[in-house]
């Protein structure tokens, strides 16, 4: 078990402890280990385990098997909104830090924090009324003349998973984004407006270099937030291909089986892993170059 | 102060029917005792996190558990009798030998005799706007024909998003597949599942002229909208939108050939409830049948869950006559069907997921 | 030489406003704001609607009934919104409390096992915790943790550990080092250092994760259940129910009064933030 | 390549007004060095001239073209930065070619001119270095190889060499002059080093509390001060206010009972020891007795702090000193800076202070 | 109060050694001055005594104790940075006062020191000022008043005066001066300005690539430096190797085959126009015919440059004198640091440069 693991670690390498800090992760470590990592054992055991007890890999293969397009779904699906999500907050954030216009970077600064305090299960909620074939947003654009009632779309279903994604998570990593290029000095920005370069070219080539760890973490915790809700797809997903989460309810609550559950949770945990890792790494490499 | 806690599975509606309507007339009986209603979510989904909070408790050991009262889904019941999270409490209920359908001893194939009490039951059926619909279908024959002819205005909710596509589909298979006195009763045979592929390809090719809906009160919504002009729901779900105007007048049911099931709510007794006594006296209140008339009945027009000869003595004949407005009894015997015993139910789903969905 | 005179203020406005990239922004937020404020004014709307059926495009009936609803004596709002309020700015508190030395300690390059830490801290978003919480809840159990606050605190906290760990770390490689080290050299300790000068640094990152762990809180519901109920009841739970079967009004009112304590947040940390700090977390 | 005609300008932070109505003129291809004390508003000036701070009143004219509403990518004015500000991200190579890059040069060109530039700056072999791991000096340097990089028309620099050792100092500084001399750029550089302004700027412009106090050649700045302030910014840091009532002062003037305040230059301090001691000279038009206090070795020559009343009077000499060595000082009439009480230039002589300093070396030889 | 001691002296980054075997002592009282070129490891040696940069050998002593491996906060060693590191978390006031808060000084005392260190910087009146909203040189002066109010025992300053103004630094250099003498602390000044090295320092260490080159009293790394290097840097800037095979270069040598490397000041170099041309000055050890290239204003002389053949030589002048006159330069024997091919100084002489100064005079009049 890591926590013990841990624990161990700190008996048997005290000077390096003390020497890189560890002890100042101990207790944040130990209560995930304690209060998650430990009972998530269980689930992983059950994972790989038959009822008796017996290693097996039939959970794993019986949910590639029945899902593995819903996990290509849900990787689709959170890869393009974590896209669109960043394209999006980086033009939020670029345009607070670079417009010269300071009414318009005011509104704008006001505006995308919005969404920030309405929980997932509100959004999801608003969504299926907002973005559905009779919905608010199809009525407006009837109303305003713009589309005929025969032209209105349904976004149920993928697209409406993304744009209910992107709503959410969108105030959160504007404001990590925006909060990284607030820091940066203003001196380097003006050094590069100073040698003619447009605002355009100052984001991707000064900027952005500069913050990609702060859109990295953004990124990562929008991946795992989306990857670990069940809401939205349940409540604006339609039928199939689903996310995993749906999946996972699926397995428990209609046949109450865990062992399939928790492979499909395993497979979840090993996509965001990998992402993270992928970001770690290059954030370490990014670092040691300085 | 005594609090009885009483957890509750299934919609809004459920849940504060138990708070604002059971529990003021308990505590009103039983001073010093308040009610503690937590509802869990709509759904199996609601009834599983019931039963895992008791297996939890049960797995550690602990003399009294914190819940009392449980109202849980058929399916859901009978899996906590077999893991003996509840007790056997009916005969000690005054109201217990009111019960007469044969669901509050078999669910799914489970003999939860005296372990449960129904709540209410419940029904799918198709609902249709009769703005649009004028001649509803009567059989799934019917249904697939005016699918054709009508692409996209029949919408369901596949299986993962909600009950109601789960009964439409299982209504599929006893119509296309094997009938539902077969698949409702013991014994299990493996070999019954292969016999199901052409309803499965059927069904998959049905689903091309469909609209998908998200989830059981996703397909009431898009009816009310206008999004779809038919698609499978439960009955008791439709009139208590209907009663609360979140639906047009003009939506109406249809339960059609050769059937689709239903099933009732329980009232389950956890084996180490902290208040054994007082929530058997819950559960009588709940199931007495002045509460079935006046609350289940008249207010939300459910199928009571006590044998419908004691209710309708409560009753005044328009109210009563209400209930059956447009699924008659006689529709109701006919195509009221149950669910079908666990593994062939399991068959169904995952048969479902390999070669409609996947 | 003579130089052209182009002192009056209306022709320097007009220069600044007339170029085209300020309309281009202006339609980007103006859309932005379409977009943002469509869902919310839908959830507005269903607020105050009774009935809205097809084909209307407006509510076809509007009033208060739900409210009632809502707020009927038998529905504690007021005590569940305070209950989840209370776990909610507790769960910050032990968040930051075990994040600050973590995060402080991750955002140094030298610490072993570096990325083994940061994605340790993963685990409890990135595993869908469904089948967890059932273990959780055995546990809980056994120590007698179900049912009580400290519990429901302690299973919010571990979710909501990512958020603060990951924002702090990124919040502490941030600070310079040698603001640091003229501390040291001025004679203090590195405790003495770290509160006055690192962690002073850091804060706008920092409120920046604890506005995040306090929506983790106020979203959560799964993990409430399985280790507060029944003896603990926070609104989340009621707005979960009537969201999930569409029962819009009930959901749209929950949620309305879960937005007011979030923003009450947000406007204290304005309050009490000093504006250079806010400037750090993005305006 | 165009002039730069500054009018009239205010600018400043927010509600505080930190320049006010400057006015100012470069010509074309003449570089004109802004002095001034810390805090008196170089760098804002520049800023304001770059787009960087708003301009509140008054016009910016590159050449004929009013750049004061420009936005700053617009202005073709380059500056070279007090904090350097280099982009950490980049190595060197690139910070220098970057000016290059955004106006699509080609590679090959860019390399070219990122090596030449490499070689004026003397940091051949660094081009793949991360700006992070250089020097301060270093820094410095490469952000003034970024702002020649692209050939500008007007460059502004914000102290330039003042992170940079003597030696490097000295050949930056002769390779910007030269390099204006060739390309014909016109410039204004901040410094606060006199030596510096001196010898690089055709002209100095003296800037105090925001506001131009003098501009001129850098003889007529040197030589004829025209307010206290600058005076005493240019180094005659020795200040008596007349009258003195002390014997040890005396003053050649034809009005004795004026209120003069009275301004030199340590180097213009002639020092008579009693040794060598002479008859007083003529041309003096300050004599001050009084007795050695401190000698500093300068290099060239010691400083020696004179202890007269109480006043300290600073004095160039060619030899050590002991301490207590009672002496004379004279300052010749055309060296005394004097001003009357409402800093008018009062009775100044035209004579250069250097041929003062050689009659200085017919006492001491 | 404790002297330094510093004993072959190791540290670099990571694996980059950038210091090698440094040895240094730093008397109880005595301020060294560290000169050097950009890049060579002045800061890096700060870092290292301040326990910023680990040391991967040899030893530091503050008085008795070996401080190398405590923590930085236990060195008593105060650092004024590079780059200021202010807290902008702070106003100009808490900056100041930090130091004293760690010691728990009590509120009144603080404000005491602060307003008294605020009038010694001159900046009374900001003490409320965030950091962030102060220019350059006044936040360079903040970071020095924050280091001198603890008072400390050994205090290290990475050029101190960089970002001041001439008036300024004159003034904070004085007042550090007077500080360091008043309070007796021990302190290294890294600086790169030849005169306020020659001015504040007891002594001056020259470091080149992380390697000290000469430690010496200001007066001998003046007038007797032991390398080129150290020759060159201190202001020798007119380079000659010799033999030039040129006709206009003679040099009075015992052994004109030998193959030297001459350098020389231009202040020594005295420079005669036709017209005042007299014989050949039996003292000069150099004689150079050359052409007047370019003259500039240096405020009290002239910068002449000399054109003589591929040699370009700077002299001092008096007078400003018009291009392509043609000039003798002559330097004298003393003022002539010749080192031969190994680097070695070669025939040094003892006599002191000024006097030979005083000898041109003679000349010149
Ligand atoms: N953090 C660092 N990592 C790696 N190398 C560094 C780092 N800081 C400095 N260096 C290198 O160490 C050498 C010495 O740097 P240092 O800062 O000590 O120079 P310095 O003498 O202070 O120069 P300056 O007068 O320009 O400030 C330089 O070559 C520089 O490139
Ligand atoms: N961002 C700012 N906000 C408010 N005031 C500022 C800001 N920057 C500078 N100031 C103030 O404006 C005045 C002028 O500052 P400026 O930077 O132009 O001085 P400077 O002449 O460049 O000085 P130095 O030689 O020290 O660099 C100073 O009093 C300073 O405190
Ligand atoms: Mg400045
Ligand atoms: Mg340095």
């Amino acid at each position: 078990m890591c926590w013990l693991l841990e624990v161990n670690m700190r008996q048997t390498t005290s000077p390096n402890l003390l020497k890189h800090r560890l002890w100042l992760i101990v207790p944040a470590a130990l209560m995930v280990g304690i209060f998650f990592l430990y009972p998530l054992g269980f689930s992983l055991y059950s994972a790989i385990t038959l009822d008796d007890g017996g290693f097996t890999l039939s959970h794993l293969n019986k949910a590639f098997d029945l899902y593995s397009k819903d996990i290509l779904f849900t990787i689709i699906i959170v890869l393009v909104s974590v896209a669109i999500l960043a394209v999006l907050s980086i033009t939020i954030a670029a345009l607070i830090t670079l417009s010269p216009f300071r009414s318009l970077t005011k509104t704008l600064g006001f505006l995308y924090r919005l969404p920030l305090f309405i929980p997932f299960i509100v959004t999801a909620q608003m969504m299926r009324t907002f973005l559905a074939k009779n919905g608010l947003m199809n009525n407006a654009f009837v109303a305003s003349g713009l589309l005929t009632p025969m032209d209105t779309v349904s976004f149920l279903g993928w697209s409406g998973i993304i744009i209910t994604f992107v709503w959410k998570q969108l105030a959160f990593s504007t404001l990590l984004i925006s909060g990284a290029m607030a820091a940066l000095d203003e001196s380097q920005i003006r050094a590069a407006r100073n040698l003619g370069a447009s605002r355009l070219s100052i984001l991707f080539q000064i900027i952005l270099p500069q913050i990609t760890s702060t859109l990295g973490v953004a990124m990562v915790l929008s991946i795992v937030t989306m990857m670990s809700v069940l809401s939205v797809p349940l409540m604006i997903g339609t039928g199939s291909p689903t996310m995993m989460t749906a999946d996972m309810a699926f397995r428990i609550n209609s046949y109450g089986d865990y062992h399939v559950a928790n492979a499909l949770g395993l497979v979840s945990y090993c996509i965001c892993a990998g992402l993270a890792w992928f970001y770690l790494r290059q954030n370490l490499k990014e670092k040691g170059a300085n | 102060e005594t609090t009885l806690n009483v957890a509750s599975a299934g919609s809004q509606n459920m849940v504060d029917y138990v708070k604002t309507y059971l529990a003021p007339k308990f505590e009103a009986t039983h001073p010093g005792v308040k009610v503690n209603v937590v509802g869990t979510g709509p759904g199996d989904a609601g009834s599983h996190k019931i039963m895992e909070k008791l297996s939890a408790q049960n797995d550690s050991g602990l003399a009294k558990w914190d819940i009392d009262v449980a109202v849980v889904h058929q399916k859901i019941g009978g899996e906590m009798v077999e893991d003996g999270l509840l007790s056997k409490y009916r005969s000690e209920v005054k109201t217990g030998d009111m019960v007469s359908r044969d669901s509050a001893k078999n669910a799914l194939g489970i003999n939860v005799d005296g372990y449960v009490m129904p709540m209410f039951h419940s029904q799918t059926a198709i609902a249709y706007n009769s703005d649009f619909v004028e001649n509803p279908p009567t059989s799934y024959d019917e249904l697939v024909q005016w699918t054709k002819k009508h692409p996209k205005a029949f919408g369901y909710n596949g299986i993962k998003n909600g009950m109601s596509g789960v009964s439409f589909v299982t209504g599929w298979i006893y119509a296309y597949g094997t009938d539902a006195e077969r698949l409702s009763s013991a014994p299990y045979d493996k070999s019954v599942e292969s016999t199901w592929n052409k309803a499965f390809s059927e069904l998959k090719e049905f689903n091309k002229n469909i609209t998908f809906t998200p989830g059981n009160a996703g397909t009431l919504d898009m009816l009310n909208r206008g999004e779809i002009f038919m698609g499978p729901v439960w009955v008791d779900m439709f009139y208590s939108w209907k009663e609360q105007g979140k639906i047009p007048p003009s939506l109406k049911l249809s339960l059609i050939a050769p059937g689709m099931p239903g099933q009732p709510m329980y009232y389950v007794a956890p084996a180490k409830a902290a208040h054994p006594q007082l929530a058997r006296e819950f559960i009588e209140l709940a199931t007495s049948p002045e509460v079935q008339a006046n609350g289940i009945v008249k207010q939300f027009n459910w199928y009571p869950g006590i044998d419908a000869n004691y209710v309708e003595a409560k009753l005044d004949k328009a109210t009563w006559e209400k209930l059956f407005a447009e699924i008659t009894p006689s529709d109701l015997s006919k195509y009221g069907k149950s669910f079908p015993i666990g593994p062939y139910f399991d068959d169904i789903k995952e048969g479902y997921e390999r070669n409609v969905s996947n | 030489m003579s130089y052209p005179q182009t002192n009056s203020l209306l022709a320097k406005v007009n220069i600044r406003y007339l170029r085209p990239s300020f309309w281009l922004q202006c339609v980007f937020i103006l859309l932005l704001a379409l977009v943002l404020f469509g869902p919310i004014m839908n959830l507005l709307i269903w607020t105050v609607t009774e009935s809205w059926y097809f084909p209307h495009a407006l509510p076809s009936q509007w009033g208060f009934k739900y409210w009632q609803q809502v707020f009927n004596p038998y529905s504690d709002v007021s005590g569940s919104l305070f209950t989840s309020l209370l776990i909610a700015v507790l769960t910050v508190v032990v968040c930051l409390i075990v994040s600050i030395p973590a995060g402080y300690a991750l955002s140094k390059r030298s610490m072993p096992f570096r990325i083994f830490w940061m994605l340790l801290f993963l685990i409890p978003q990135a595993f869908p915790n469904l089948t967890v919480y059932m273990n959780i809840a055995r546990l809980f159990y056994d120590f007698g943790l179900n049912g009580t606050l400290l519990g429901v605190i302690i299973v919010h906290s571990v979710h909501g550990l990512m958020f603060s760990i990951w924002i702090s770390v990124a919040a502490f490689s941030s600070t310079d080092p040698m603001l640091e080290r003229a501390s040291r050299n001025l004679g203090a300790g590195p405790f003495y250092t770290f509160f006055h000068i690192v962690l002073p640094q850091a804060a706008p990152g920092l409120i920046a994760s604890s506005i995040f762990v306090f929506l983790e809180s106020l979203d959560e519901f799964t993990g409430t259940f399985f280790v507060g109920s029944p003896n603990i009841t926070t609104l989340p739970l009621l707005l979960y129910t009537a969201s999930m079967e569409g029962n819009y009004q009930i959901a749209s009112i929950t949620a309305l009064i879960l937005l007011v304590p979030s923003i009450l947040f947000m406007v204290i940390i304005h309050k009490f933030m000093k504006p250079e700090m806010l400037s750090k977390l993005g305006k | 390549m165009a002039h730069l005609h500054i009018q009239n300008l205010q600018a400043g932070y927010g509600k505080k007004l930190i320049l006010d109505k400057i006015n100012l003129t470069v010509e074309q291809g003449e570089m004109i060095a802004l002095l001034g004390p810390s805090g008196c508003g170089k760098t804002t000036l520049l800023n304001a001239l770059c787009g960087f701070v708003p301009v509140s009143g008054g016009e910016i004219f590159a050449g004929s073209r009013s750049v004061s509403q420009l936005p700053a990518e617009k202005r073709n004015i380059t500056m070279v930065f007090q904090s350097y500000a280099l982009w950490p991200h980049m190595t060197v190579a690139q910070n220098i070619g970057y000016g290059l890059k955004v106006q699509k040069a080609k590679r090959a060109e860019i390399n070219r001119r990122v090596s030449e530039l490499l070689s004026i700056v003397k940091l051949e072999g660094l081009e793949d270095e991360k700006v992070t791991a250089l020097s301060g000096g270093q820094r410095q340097r490469v952000a003034l190889a970024r702002a020649l990089a692209i050939r500008p028309d007007v460059l502004v620099l914000d102290e330039p060499l003042s992170n940079l050792d003597a030696k490097v100092r000295l050949s930056v500084r002769h390779e910007i002059k030269a390099l204006q001399k060739q390309l014909g750029f016109t410039s204004l550089i901040v410094t606060h080093d006199q030596e510096e302004a001196l010898v690089m700027a055709d002209r100095i412009a003296v800037l105090n509390q925001g506001k131009i106090e003098q501009i001129g050649t850098p003889e007529e700045i040197y030589h004829h001060p025209s307010t206290p302030f600058v005076a005493d910014f240019m180094g005659a840091e020795n200040h008596i206010k007349w009258p003195t009532h002390d014997d040890a002062f005396r003053l050649n003037t034809s009005n004795p009972a004026a209120e003069l305040d009275l301004y030199f230059r340590s180097e213009n301090a002639v020092l008579a020891t009693p040794q060598a001691a002479s008859k007083d000279d003529l041309n003096a038009g300050l004599i001050i007795h009084g007795h050695v206090e401190q000698s500093v070795f300068f290099g060239n020559n010691y400083q020696i702090s004179v202890r007269c009343g109480k006043h300290t009077i600073q004095a160039d000499h060619d030899q050590n000193l002991s301490e207590n060595t009672p002496v004379t000082l004279s300052v010749p009439n055309n060296a005394l800076h004097a001003f009357d009480k409402e800093g008018k230039l009062v009775a100044h002589q035209k004579n250069h202070a250097v041929s003062v300093k050689s009659m200085r070396m017919n006492h001491v030889c």
